[in-house]
Order: C-alpha cells, then structure tokens, then sequence
C-alpha cells in the first residue's frame, strides 16, 4: 500500500527533530519485518487504532522474563511481522558503552531481528524491536556469546537501573551504578524468572536530584544523601558574587527551610535544618558540595497509577551507609521480597500491599522502627488500630 | 548448555579511560553551552561532554553511526542518558567542536541541558504495543519539531521535562513530569461474548474492574458479563486481564494532556502531574491539537514563570485558577477528582528525601 | 455514697479556673437530679466508664427534633436522672441576650428541668441539661410562652449560628446574624421535623477568620469576602510604622500569595494576587479594611470524622451577593437538601454523598459550572468519566 | 393549641444600644489589655467588651448572676462567644473596671482575647452522653487550672485553640484545633448475644463496620454477629447502631491527642488536627498524664514558635520529626495513617476562600 500513494508517515521525515520513520526506513530497505512495519504503522495512522494482539507467552531456555511477545492482529496482510517480540537487553549500569560492545550487538541483532531498537526503553534496558519466535533462542544465545544478558519481565525484578553517579558527577554520595551492578548480578535469578505477584523495580540516584527518577518509578528507590554539613567554601561563594550572582534571590530565598542566610560576606548554613534538597548546591557547584558523612536514604513504593493512582516512594530508611559489598540493603531487599511474594495479591505491587493490609505491619515483619521521617505528618483520622 | 544468568557486562569495562581515573573525584561542572558539559576533576582532570538528541527508536544502522562518531573522538566509548541522548566524552576540549561537527552531520541536535526542554521519555504505542490508546514516537517527533528550540538553547525559566505514554500504564515518568501526553480511552470495552467464555474467567475479569462496573450477564445461559456503562472510566484493566474486551476505538482513542510534575527533591518535594485536558482527538500523524497546547502552554510559562521556578512550582504560586486563565484552557468536570477508590494514606507518606535528621 | 466519703469530684471545686462540679452542687442543694447527677459523676470516676444508656425517642408533639433523649443504667441508685434528657433551644442569632429574656429561661428551668445549662451546646443551642419525659411537653410550651424554641437534633437542619458579624465586628463583609436568623425562620420546618438522611449544618462567618469555626463544622458554609481590592489607609499605615511595629515581618512576609510590598513608605498592594486571607486586616485593622463589593463564598461539606473521617467545607460558589430576602442563597439550599434527600444513604451527610457520587454529578443537578475555585489543583489519577 | 415553629427570638431585639446604633459602622478595634476589647465606629461612638471564662456546664443561678451584673452596668445586655465565654459590653469606658471587679467577684477570669488559650470547646462526657469514651468538663477543668496565666494574658506567639471530646463523634471542632482531646476506646465492643437479635438488625450492624470486621456468627443457631479483633479500630460505629455492641471499657477507655488543626483562613488554609498521642489512659478527677502532655506541648510552643505562628504552622516550619523531638513524644505505628476507607477525593477540593478571582 507504500507503494500507491504518499504514507502519511513521510510527512514525520520532515522537520528538524531526528526522524524515527527514517530509522524504519532506513531499514526496510533490508529487513522484511522493518518494511512490514512501515505498513502496520501507516495502517495504524488510517484507522488510529493499535494492530498488535494481546501478548502471548513467549522466552528463551530456562528464563521467564525478558522477552515481550507481540502478534499482529492482521498477519496475510504483514507476515514479516505475524510475530514480532522484543528482547530486553540488560544494559551496563550508567548506560556506558565501548563502540565494540555495540557493534557486537548491532551484528547480532542485524542477523537475528528487525534491526530496531530502543536506546533505551523506558525502565533501561536496550530494547531489540521485534523478531520471530523462532529466533529468539539463538539470539539470545549469540548475546550471551558477546556478553549481554537479558533484562527483566512479567513478576519479576526488573532491569535495575543508576544514574551515572560517581562516573562523571560531583554531587554523587553514593556509587550508584556500582550499586545497581552489583544487585543486578545478586539478584539474576530474580530478575530471570518471575515468581513474584507482580513486577519490582530498582533504581539507584547518587543524590536528591534523582536523576534516574527513582521515586517515581521505583518500588526500591536508592537515594544518596549525607548526615553531616554541607560543605561550604567561602571563598568560591564571594566568587559567585563578585561574578554578579544573585546569591539571595536565586539561593537562600529558595531553600524550603530557611536553612542559609547570605549577608553579603558569607553564607551561613544551619545544618540542623538543612533537608540536603541539592538546590543550593546545584546553583553553586563550585562553592558548595554534600557533606562527607555519606549514605543513602531508602525509600519504597514508586509505580506507576494502575489501579489504585501512581505512588511515589516514601521514606522507608532514613540513612544507610552503602559500602561495598551493600550486605544490609541485600538483606532487606530479599526481607522485602519474600514478605511481598508471600502476603501480595496477583498483581499487587508492594506500595499497594503495604497501603492494603497497613505501613505498620510490614514495618514490623522488616524489623525497622517507625520513625516520623516516614511521613510528612501523622494521621488525622481516629481509626487507630492498637492490634 | 550455554550460559545464563551472566549479567550486564561489567560497567567499569564500559568507561572511558578518563572516567576511570576520575571515578568519585568530580569538584565541579559548567554548562559550556546548550548540550555541552566541563567537569573538573579533584586531580585536575577535565572531561568535556557532548550531548545529543536520539529519537530513541533506531536502526543499527544509526547505532554504528555514533559508534564512528566515538571511534574516531573518544576512543570508543560513549553512554546514554536517563532520556536517551547520547553522551561523547572527552578529555580533549579541542575535540568538543569537531564532534559537535559530526553529530550534526547526522541530523542530530546538540543541547538538552540546564534550563532546556531534554528529551521526551516515551513508549512503543502503535509501534509494538497492544494496550495503545495512541502512538508514541509520532507525537514525540511533532512535538519536539516544534520546540526544538527549547532543546538547542537554555532559555526556559528552568528545566521542562515532558513524557508521553500510549495509554495509563504510563510506561515511564509521566505522572511526574512537567508536561506530559496519555493514551486515553473514551468508550466502554466492547464484549466479545463468543469468545469471553473461552479465553477468561469471569469472577477474575469481574474483580478486575476497580469501579464494579463489571456484571455477570443476566441471562443465565450466556457465560460471558456486561458493563455498567456509567461506572465505567475506561481504564482498560479488564481488558489487560480479559482480551475479550476490547477497549480501543478509532472514535473514541486520544490523549489528555497533564502538566506541573516534577521528580526531583531540588526545592519541593516531588510532585504528581495534574490534568490540564481531558480529550483531544488522535490525530496522526502529528497530532497538532495536542501539539498546539503543549506549545501554547511552554510559552505562558516560559513568559510567566520566575526564574528557576518549574512548571509546577510556577503554578503553585500562581494557583490553578490562574493557570486555566492564562492557558484559555477550560474548566471542566473531568478535572475535579473523583477517583475514590484511590485511599487518602498514600498522601501521607514522605515521599521525598527531605527530612531533618 | 456522696456522704460516707470525700467524693472524687470534689478535687474538681479547687484550682482557679470556674468549677462545673461547683455548679451542680449550687443546683444540687434544692434540685433532686442535679444532686444525683453528682453521684452518677462520682460513679463514673470510679468506673471510668459511662452510666448513661443508648438513647431513646422522645420529643414534644408536632416536632421530631430538638430533645435529646437520655437514661441512666441504674435507675435504682439515681431515681431521679432515671430519665435526664436534654432540650435544645435556638438562641437568637449572635448569642446577644437581654437580661430579661435570660431571666424568663431560668425561670422555667427552675421549674421543669435540673436548672442545668450548657451556654451554649457546641452547636450554639440553649442546651437545657436534663429533664424527665414527663415535663417535655410543659416546659416546650413554657419556653414557647416566653419566646424561645427548639433547635434541631437528628435528621433534620441544626441550629443554625453566626459569628458576631457586623453587630460588633469591622471585618464583616457580610450580615451574618441577619442571615442566620432569617434562614433559621425560613426552614422552621426543616429544623424541627427530621427528614433528611442526616444531620445538616449551616454557618456563617463575617469574614475569613471563621469566628464559628463554620469551615469545620458546617454542612453549608457562608463566608464574607469580596471582589474588588481591600481599602489601604496609607497614613495610617505610616502609624504603624512610626510606632516601631514591623510591617515587613509580621505582615507582607505572612501574606500566603506574596500580594504586599512594603517600602518603608508606601504599602503597596496587588488585588490580582489577594486571596482575603485577612491577615494583614487583622494586623493592622486600623490601615487596612476590606474592600466595598461584598459579599459570600459558598462552601459545603464540613463535618467530623464519623465514618469517612473529616471534612473540611469546600469551595461551592465563589462569590454571591448577600442582600435581604437572602433568595439566591435560599434557593441554592433548598435545591441541595432536595437533591440529598433524594440519593443520601442513611447516615449520609452531604459531603459523603458527594464524595460518593461525584462532584460533577452534584454541579450538574445544582445547574452550577465547575470553576477552578473549587479544588486546590486538578485531579493527578487518569480515571476519568465522561459520561 | 399552643403556637409551634416561632423560631428563635430576633436577635435585634437582644441587642444594646449601642450596637443597633452602630451595627454594620465599626471602624476598627483594640485590644486594651487581656479580655477588654474596645470597638470604635465610623460615628465616633465606641463600645467596650469586657470577656469572661465560663465552665459551659452552669445553673441558672449562675445566669442569674451574669445578669445582675449586666443589668448593673450593661443596660441589662450581654453575650456568649462561639466559645462559651461571656461578653459584658457597655459604652462608657469607665465602666469597664467595675465589671471586672463584678466578674472576678464571681469566680469568673478575664481574658481570652488575642494571643491568649480561650476557653475550651468541649462536650457532654459521662455527664450526659452513652457514647462517652471518657468525660469532658473535667479534663477542660484540669487543663485550665493549670494554663490559667494563659487565658487572662496574651503571650503566645499567636492564638491556642483546645478543644476536648468524649467520643471520637468529635462534637465541637476537634478536628481543626490547636490542640485537642478525644476519648478513644481500645478494646473491641463485647457482643451481647442475647440482645442482639431482639435490638438489632444483622445486615445493618455488619454494614455499619468501615472495616468489615463483622461477621455473621459462624453457629447458624445463634442469629448474632462475632467480630474479626484484628481488623477492628474501635470507632464504635456498630455500637451506634446497634446497642448490644457496647464497647466503653473500664480499662481500655482512654484519650488521644491531637495538634496542629486550625480553622481561620488567616495566612494558611484551615488544617486538620493530626494524632500526637495514641492514648492515655482515663485517670479521673484531674487526668494528669493527658495534661501534662498539653502543658508540655503548649510550653515548647511557646518558646520555639515565632511571633504570629499558629502551632500547626509552627510545626509544619520546623517539621513533625522536630516536633516529636522537641517534644520528647515516642512516634509509634499509630502515628502512621492505615485508614484506607478515606478516598483522596476530599483532599483535592479547596477547603480554603483562599482563591484568586
Ligand atoms: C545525564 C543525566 C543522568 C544520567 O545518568 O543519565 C543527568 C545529569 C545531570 N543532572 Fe540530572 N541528569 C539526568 C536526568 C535527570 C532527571 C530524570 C529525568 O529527566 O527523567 C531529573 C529529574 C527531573 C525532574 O525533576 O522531573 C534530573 C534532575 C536534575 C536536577 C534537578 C532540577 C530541578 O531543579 O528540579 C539537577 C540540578 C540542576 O540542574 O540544577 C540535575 C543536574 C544534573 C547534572 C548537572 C549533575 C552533574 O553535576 O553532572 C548533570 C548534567 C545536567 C544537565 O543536563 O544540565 N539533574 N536529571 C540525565 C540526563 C537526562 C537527559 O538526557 O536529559
Ligand atoms: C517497553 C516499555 C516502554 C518503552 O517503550 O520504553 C514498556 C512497555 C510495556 N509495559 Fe511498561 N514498559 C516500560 C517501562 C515502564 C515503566 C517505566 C520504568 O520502568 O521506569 C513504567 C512505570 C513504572 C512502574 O513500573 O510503575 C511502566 C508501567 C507499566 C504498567 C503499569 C504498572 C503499574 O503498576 O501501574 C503496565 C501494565 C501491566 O504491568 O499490566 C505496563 C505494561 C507494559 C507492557 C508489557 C504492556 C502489557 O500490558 O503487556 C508493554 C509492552 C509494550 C511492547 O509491546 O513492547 N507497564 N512500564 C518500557 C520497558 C522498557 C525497558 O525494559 O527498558
Ligand atoms: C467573639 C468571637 C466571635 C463570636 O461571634 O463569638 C470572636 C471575635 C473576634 N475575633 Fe475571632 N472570635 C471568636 C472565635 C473565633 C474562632 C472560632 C473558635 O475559636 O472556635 C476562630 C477560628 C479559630 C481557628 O482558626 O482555629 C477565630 C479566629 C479569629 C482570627 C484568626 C486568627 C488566626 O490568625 O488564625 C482573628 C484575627 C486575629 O485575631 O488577628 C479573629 C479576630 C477576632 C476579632 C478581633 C474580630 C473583631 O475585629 O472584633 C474579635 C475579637 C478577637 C479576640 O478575641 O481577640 N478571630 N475567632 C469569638 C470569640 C471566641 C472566644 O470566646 O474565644
Ligand atoms: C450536645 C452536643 C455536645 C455539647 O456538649 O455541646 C452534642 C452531643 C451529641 N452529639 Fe454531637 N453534639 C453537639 C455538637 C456537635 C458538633 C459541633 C457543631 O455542631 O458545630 C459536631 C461536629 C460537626 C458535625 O456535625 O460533623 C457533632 C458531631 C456529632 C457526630 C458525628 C457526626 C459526623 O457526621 O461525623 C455524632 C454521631 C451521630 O450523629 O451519630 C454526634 C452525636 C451526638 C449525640 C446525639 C450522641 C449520639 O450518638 O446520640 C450527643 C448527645 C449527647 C447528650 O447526651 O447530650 N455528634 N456534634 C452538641 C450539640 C449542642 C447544641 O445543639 O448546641
Ligand atoms: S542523581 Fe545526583 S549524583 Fe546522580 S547524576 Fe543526578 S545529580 Fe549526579
Ligand atoms: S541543600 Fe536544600 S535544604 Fe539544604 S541548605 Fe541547600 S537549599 Fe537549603
Ligand atoms: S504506555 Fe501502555 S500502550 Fe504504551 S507501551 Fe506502556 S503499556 Fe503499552
Ligand atoms: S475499562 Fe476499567 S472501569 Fe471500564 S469496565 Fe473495564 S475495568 Fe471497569
Ligand atoms: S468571622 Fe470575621 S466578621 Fe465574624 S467576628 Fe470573626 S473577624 Fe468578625
Ligand atoms: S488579605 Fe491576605 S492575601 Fe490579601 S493581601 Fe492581606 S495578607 Fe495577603
Ligand atoms: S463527643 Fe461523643 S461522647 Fe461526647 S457528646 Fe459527642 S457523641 Fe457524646
Ligand atoms: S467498633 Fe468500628 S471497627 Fe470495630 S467492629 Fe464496631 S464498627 Fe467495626
């Protein structure tokens, strides 16, 4: 139908922002399931409905996870596409890459797939666009050849994914992505095979500025903080203000506490009432930096709104250090897990397991003692249980 | 036997050798200028970056394009961000112009920092995904033509980060983004009697609607249910239990638009995106209703909001009430929430990182 | 038992603050249920538990509210509180009195009842503490005979009340008393005959500060505002500031839409960003008045916590004038108690219903466009009904 | 037949001279010194208020003695406050010491006025009320006694509301105030199986649980109810409707503590009192375990809140975890709302005249 007239995607080549009706094209003109494509979105456009079925369960040996199984809802007209499952590819934490690990991925999947891809999908895996049951098997087979792994699937722990933290940026206090490698390697069976009721996300920011928005989209949210003062180096501030920076307008009236002051001459911070919120630091990167005593907040509960409305996480740990080999937020995550794989529903994340049956409980099967940091206030209403 | 459960390859393998020798020791950064970035080093080290824009689906094809592009300055390496752009490092600032060359040679924009609209967090819609109300990757690709400004400079009054996803699973961070556009449905599932017997069950499908507008249907000799048209809000869980019941409509699909979230702790704690459009029709294959708000309402605020000030704190300060005054957006009932199987606990959970010690 | 030992209450005589248990004693000594009423408070200091029985149905011919019936559980030990129920009786709007009108209440107290009061009820009501079945109707027609009446209790409209208002206050924007009263006389009906679903509260404030406390309590809230810009006295502002009060501090930094500017020399203000709050009024009542289009903000849904938890009265009509006969607001109140009848639940109160059922279901039978004055922000949930 | 429905008495019949004369003409007012207000009229005229403590719970022959002050010097007029006190007003200025010197004759203090703990808006308690949880004029008794000074002075940062109520019903505005009281129970309501069947209706009584922790009783020969313990939070809403469901308790009966709550819309939109203490046990006469939680809470307020603050203010600057800090409160799982029967709904309508035009 391409053929006959002008597809009504040609006109998304236009303009300045980089086309992705280019990128099909560009491989239509090899991949049969690519040209496919260029029709079933092109029909999609005509009739403004999606033409892809129901899932269907699909993998590869021994896994349950990583693969999304796709058909097309009018395969006589799209065979290339009949079936069209994508792979979930685990990236490197921090989404480093060396061009020879990707040239070796791009082969794998020009001989196995569709030859598109996501850099990245949303959760952070490198998504492999479409290709046949029959080829899944050896694809991944090829990936492991080249060193990749699959990410995750279905009840499972997903894909965890760090901001690029201590990598390139001074305002980490945690080593995100060495964190988050290091429970994606813990956690492979988990992340495998789906046993649990429903999907767990991980993410880890090195600080408040949460760069991987974890508190929106992670069930485990890792977030670096410090206990001590924020560094301050008065110097660099009477830079900043010599340069005709607006100290006060842009910084001091903007903390959410009130925690600086700014005569002037020097910034000064009470640290007691300072919620390390990053603004200051990140208007003057040069002046000022997070303390030194540093750690993690934890926090639980981020998803998305079905059914019950979105969560963002909340305050589960105050402050935890994370030292190599992170043994206590392993062992609270496996706490976490099995407490959830035993009292959740089918389909019931854990921030609405622990709404359901109450904060209380599962604070008590975790051991932790509530603290007020845990909630901006407490209740209002008098239906207190004493249980 | 193959191998399985091998992991990620190991991300210290991926770094630049820069990185490397500068893990942890960062002082400081500065925004050269829109899309490029100079972090200096305790040691002294220096690491240039280059940020580029990425339509996020891509061909192979283009992957090995950039791969050239880092072959050739940064000693092959390069990352991604938490938005899909590409990222080139080097440690050579004579490099920066000559890779600034190249990206643009590929079409690509430079920029994405600082007070600039980045990439838009998006999903698969008509592309891959069954579930999809709307496309994604179109309305991305004409949203962002027409705000491509807002990506190559950084004269916003802060960040804007946008997000779209095909339908209310919200596959990404739109709940809490800046502005954002959503996949909705607008009439009830279609019942698919013959085939329900077959491929549901029915208590399970009944359960599966949070509002109850589910029912077994009256007459006894058919296996199958019906829905209570005015309990129904279209949230198409039945049918990701139940693929009898078909939601989607060529009539009735379209997007709402949500606006003033926010993710970060910086200032205020983090926010919900709220409602600024119930409906607007899709439109392919560029969607310029949608398009239009969205543009109109990055200028009242680019004109309107106070330096440093996000879309949300904008229109905290300001009210609600002025936000739809300025936006000639109407009121509408759809607005008011009325969701009540939503409990009120949640909203008392400290969802930030802002608390004394 | 009062006579064996030194009662517990009588601890209660002592301290500076002006004692009850002094109270029931001045009745106790010629009152024969006030004197037990001392032994039932002394009873249930031991027992730390209540003696009062579930109530019962009692009330004066032609009315279905306005008694609260009351039993003691040991009607053997206290013969004469065997029966205590309580009438409540409508105060004239504002809570004024004359004397001789308050004379005229005691006398028929004394007479009919255990010369216990409360001035007033916490719904502002005459609360005439206790009396037996028997001397219901005679005390009713006594207080009729001097001018007073019942107020409400159960499913009916309750006692209206007003702040002060006008009477005595600068601030009021609108007359409250007047209105009260008016609206109290118009659903005389209504107050005395329950027929709702539940109880049904009105209040009016003069003005933001809520002196009734209406926003928490009142079904239907009416508060004083108005449209055009509050009226500066800058000379008197001058006052202020020679007489060393900190304009600056305690009033532009508290203004909660930053509409004040303060230059030492003129205060300057910005009407587009004033929300009434009424805080610089009250600061500086003798600079600052409120502006000369008044009028009243509608508000519904107030009410405690039983059994959803609390809710605060929200914005319904943002402005309406309040002039004598007082029609629209008439009208809107009828049109609401019609609409409640007719879908409450039993035990329903208004603000549940509309939880319930939606807000967009109450506009529409109201014939009232949704304006967003009514919520703090739109809705976060995509759960959206079109219908 | 004697006449029904006449309504209250008009309240322009009630009022002073002085009133009527200058209703709706005030000007502007001053607080002289605690409890004397002095009120001025655009017609120069003025009228001086003279407000009084009263324990709400009074004989006649206490009315009787407020009015033969008010027909000594207030023309034989006077008023209450929407919180119990009593207002003498006249004026001519100097009479405004002899009515002191008469109300303090009475036992009666002068103050409530300004920055100063008015009188406590409170309820029935074991003094009339089957719902009671705990009593209530006593507690207002103990507490005033012992925050005296701050009635008949005004050195707070800002007005203390209290309120106290037996039963979590809340009859007052308990909900919103400053500090507040409420008689809670702890221990689920004692089935009275005999009762049951004869005083209530099943359906009914299992349907008034929120929580759905009645059950039908499991022996079909006993037409009773059983209750699940875990799931009760003894709100005693069956008891209210059903009468063989007592639930008052000697030894689980108690009181919570609330602060925060505020009603004006004085700066900050009204709040809603949030839980400080669980629970307290009932300790007649005086309850001195509940009061000296007040006294404390009102003692750090005084010294840690800034001039103008409201509590609730105070609290939400400095934050609840400072304020359970301060306050040496242990913070418990009960602090922590589980309720999930509340919607979020109510949460997003402005509950303020808070609003731009
Ligand atoms: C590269 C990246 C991390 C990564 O691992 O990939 C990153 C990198 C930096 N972020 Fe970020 N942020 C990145 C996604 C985010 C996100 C997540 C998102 O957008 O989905 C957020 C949360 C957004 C939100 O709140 O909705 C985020 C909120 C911030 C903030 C807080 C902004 C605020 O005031 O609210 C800062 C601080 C600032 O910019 O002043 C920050 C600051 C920074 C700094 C300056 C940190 C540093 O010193 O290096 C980095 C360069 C900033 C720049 O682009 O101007 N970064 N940053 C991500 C780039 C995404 C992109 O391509 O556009
Ligand atoms: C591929 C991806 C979108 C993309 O284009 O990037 C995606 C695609 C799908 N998501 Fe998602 N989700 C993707 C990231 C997310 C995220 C973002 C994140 O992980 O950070 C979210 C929000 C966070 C969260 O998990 O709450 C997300 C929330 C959902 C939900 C709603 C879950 C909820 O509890 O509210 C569903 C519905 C479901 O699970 O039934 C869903 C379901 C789906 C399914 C599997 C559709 C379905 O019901 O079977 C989609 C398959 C599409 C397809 O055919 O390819 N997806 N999904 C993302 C995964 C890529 C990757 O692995 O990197
Ligand atoms: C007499 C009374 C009205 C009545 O009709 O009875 C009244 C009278 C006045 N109130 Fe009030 N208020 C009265 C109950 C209230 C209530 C209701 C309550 O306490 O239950 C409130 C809401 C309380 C709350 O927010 O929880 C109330 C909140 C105010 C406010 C706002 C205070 C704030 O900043 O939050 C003001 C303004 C001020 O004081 O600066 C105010 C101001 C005033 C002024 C100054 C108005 C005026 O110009 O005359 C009056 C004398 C104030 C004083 O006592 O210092 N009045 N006032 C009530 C006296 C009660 C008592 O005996 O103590
Ligand atoms: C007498 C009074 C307390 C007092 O000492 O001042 C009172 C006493 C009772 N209230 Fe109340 N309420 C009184 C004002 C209030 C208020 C305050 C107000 O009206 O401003 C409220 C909170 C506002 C509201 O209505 O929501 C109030 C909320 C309740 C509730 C909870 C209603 C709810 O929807 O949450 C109940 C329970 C019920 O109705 O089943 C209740 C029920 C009761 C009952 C009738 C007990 C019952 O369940 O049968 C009490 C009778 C006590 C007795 O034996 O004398 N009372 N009640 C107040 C009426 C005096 C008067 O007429 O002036
Ligand atoms: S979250 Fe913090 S540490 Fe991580 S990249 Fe962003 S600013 Fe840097
Ligand atoms: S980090 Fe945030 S809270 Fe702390 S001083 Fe800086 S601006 Fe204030
Ligand atoms: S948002 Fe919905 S339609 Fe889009 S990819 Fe996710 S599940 Fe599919
Ligand atoms: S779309 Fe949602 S609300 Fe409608 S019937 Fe299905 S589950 Fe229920
Ligand atoms: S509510 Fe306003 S008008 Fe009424 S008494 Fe209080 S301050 Fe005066
Ligand atoms: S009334 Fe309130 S909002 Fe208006 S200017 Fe005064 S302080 Fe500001
Ligand atoms: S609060 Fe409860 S116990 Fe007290 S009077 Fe009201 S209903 Fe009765
Ligand atoms: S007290 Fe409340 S929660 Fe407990 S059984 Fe009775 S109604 Fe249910």
């Amino acid at each position: 139908m391409a053929e006959r007239e002008i597809p009504l995607y040609d006109d998304l080549e236009k303009g300045p922002w980089p086309s992705y009706i280019k990128e099909i094209k560009r491989m239509a003109e090899r991949n049969p399931a690519a040209k496919d494509l260029l029709g079933v979105q092109e029909l999609c456009f005509k009739e403004k409905i999606t033409h892809w079925k129901h899932g269907g369960i699909v993998g590869v040996t021994g896994y349950g996870g990583g693969v999304i199984g796709r058909y097309s809802d009018a395969p006589e007209k799209f065979p290339n596409v009949a079936s069209f499952h994508t792979m979930r590819v685990n990236h490197p934490a921090g989404w480093f890459y060396t061009t020879k690990a990707l040239r070796k991925l791009c082969d794998v999947w020009e001989k196995y797939g569709s030859g598109l891809t996501n850099f990245h999908g949303s959760t952070g895996d490198i998504i492999l666009l479409g290709t046949t049951t029959a080829n899944l098997q050896t694809c991944f087979d090829a990936l492991i050849e080249i060193g990749f792994d699959l990410g995750g699937s279905g009840g499972d722990i997903r894909t965890p994914t760090a901001c690029i933290g201590p990598a390139r940026c001074e305002y980490a206090c945690i080593d995100a992505p060495d964190i988050i490698h290091d429970l994606t390697m813990e956690f492979q069976d988990e992340i495998h095979r789906p046993r649990f009721p429903y999907k767990f996300k991980i993410k880890a920011s090195g600080c408040a500025n949460d760069c991987v928005a974890a508190i929106a989209r992670a069930d485990f949210t890792i977030i670096g903080t410090w206990k001590d003062s924020l560094r301050i180096d008065q110097n660099a501030v009477s830079e900043y203000a010599k340069d005709g920076f607006d100290i006060k307008t842009v910084v001091v009236d903007k903390c959410p506490t009130d925690a600086l002051d700014w005569d002037g001459k020097e910034l000064k911070l009470k640290p007691e009432d300072c919620v390390r919120c990053m603004h200051c630091i990140n208007k003057m990167p040069k002046a000022l930096r997070p303390g030194l005593d540093q750690g993690a907040t934890i926090l639980i509960g981020g998803k998305a709104p079905v059914i019950m409305g979105a969560y963002l996480s909340w305050v589960l740990v105050p402050f935890m250090k994370m030292e190599p080999p992170y043994t206590e937020v392993k062992e609270l995550l496996r706490k976490i897990l099995d407490w959830w794989d035993e009292n959740g529903r089918v389909r019931e994340r854990v921030a609405e397991l622990i709404e359901r049956i109450g904060l209380r409980r599962f604070l008590r099967a975790m051991g932790i003692k509530p603290v007020p940091q845990m909630v901006y206030a407490p209740r209002t209403n008098p239906f207190v249980f004493f249980d | 036997m193959v191998k399985t459960d091998i992991g990620p390859p190991n991300y210290k393998l991926m770094l630049p050798e820069v990185i490397t020798e500068n893990y942890g020791k960062w002082k400081y950064h500065e925004i050269l200028r829109p899309g490029v970035l100079r972090h200096v080093s305790e040691t002294g080290d220096e690491v240039y970056t280059v940020r580029a824009g990425s339509p996020k689906l891509v061909s192979i094809d283009f992957v090995r394009d950039i791969c050239d592009i880092a072959d050739k300055y940064c000693d092959g390496h390069l990352r991604f961000t938490s938005r899909y752009n590409i990222e080139f490092m080097t440690p050579d600032k004579d490099k920066v112009e000559p890779i600034i060359e190249a990206v643009k040679k590929l079409g690509l924009p430079v920029g994405g920092t600082g007070n600039s609209i980045s990439n838009i967090v998006h999903t698969q819609g008509w592309v891959h995904c069954h579930s999809a109300a709307t496309d994604a990757s179109p309305l991305v690709k004409a949203i962002m033509d027409e705000l491509y400004d807002h990506f190559t400079n950084m004269k916003l009054p802060a960040k804007l980060r946008i997000a779209i996803a095909c339908c209310i699973n919200m596959c990404g961070a739109v709940h809490c983004s800046d502005l954002a556009v959503v996949g909705v449905h607008t009439k009830v599932p279609k019942v698919d009697h013959e085939n329900l017997p077959k491929w549901c069950e029915i208590p399970t499908t009944m359960a599966s609607c949070p509002t109850g507008a589910i029912r077994r249907h009256p007459d006894p000799t058919i296996k199958s249910v019906t829905i209570i048209e005015e309990r129904c809000m279209y949230c198409a869980n039945c049918f990701t239990v139940c693929p009898a019941l078909p939601i989607a409509d060529s009539e009735g699909d379209g997007v709402a638009i949500y606006a003033g979230g926010k993710v970060s702790n910086a200032r205020r704690p983090p926010m919900f995106s709220r409602l600024i459009v119930p409906y607007l029709p899709n439109n392919p294959p560029r969607w310029p209703e949608m398009v239009a708000v969205i543009k109109k309402v990055v200028d009242i605020y680019a004109k309107n909001a106070r330096q440093g000030e996000r879309v949300g704190e904008w229109i905290e300060r300001v009210g609600w009430e002025k936000f739809f005054q300025l936006t000639e957006i109407p009121f509408t009932e759809q607005h008011i929430d009325d969701y009540t199987v939503r409990s009120a606990v949640p909203g008392t959970f400290r969802t930030t990182t802002q608390f004394r010690w």
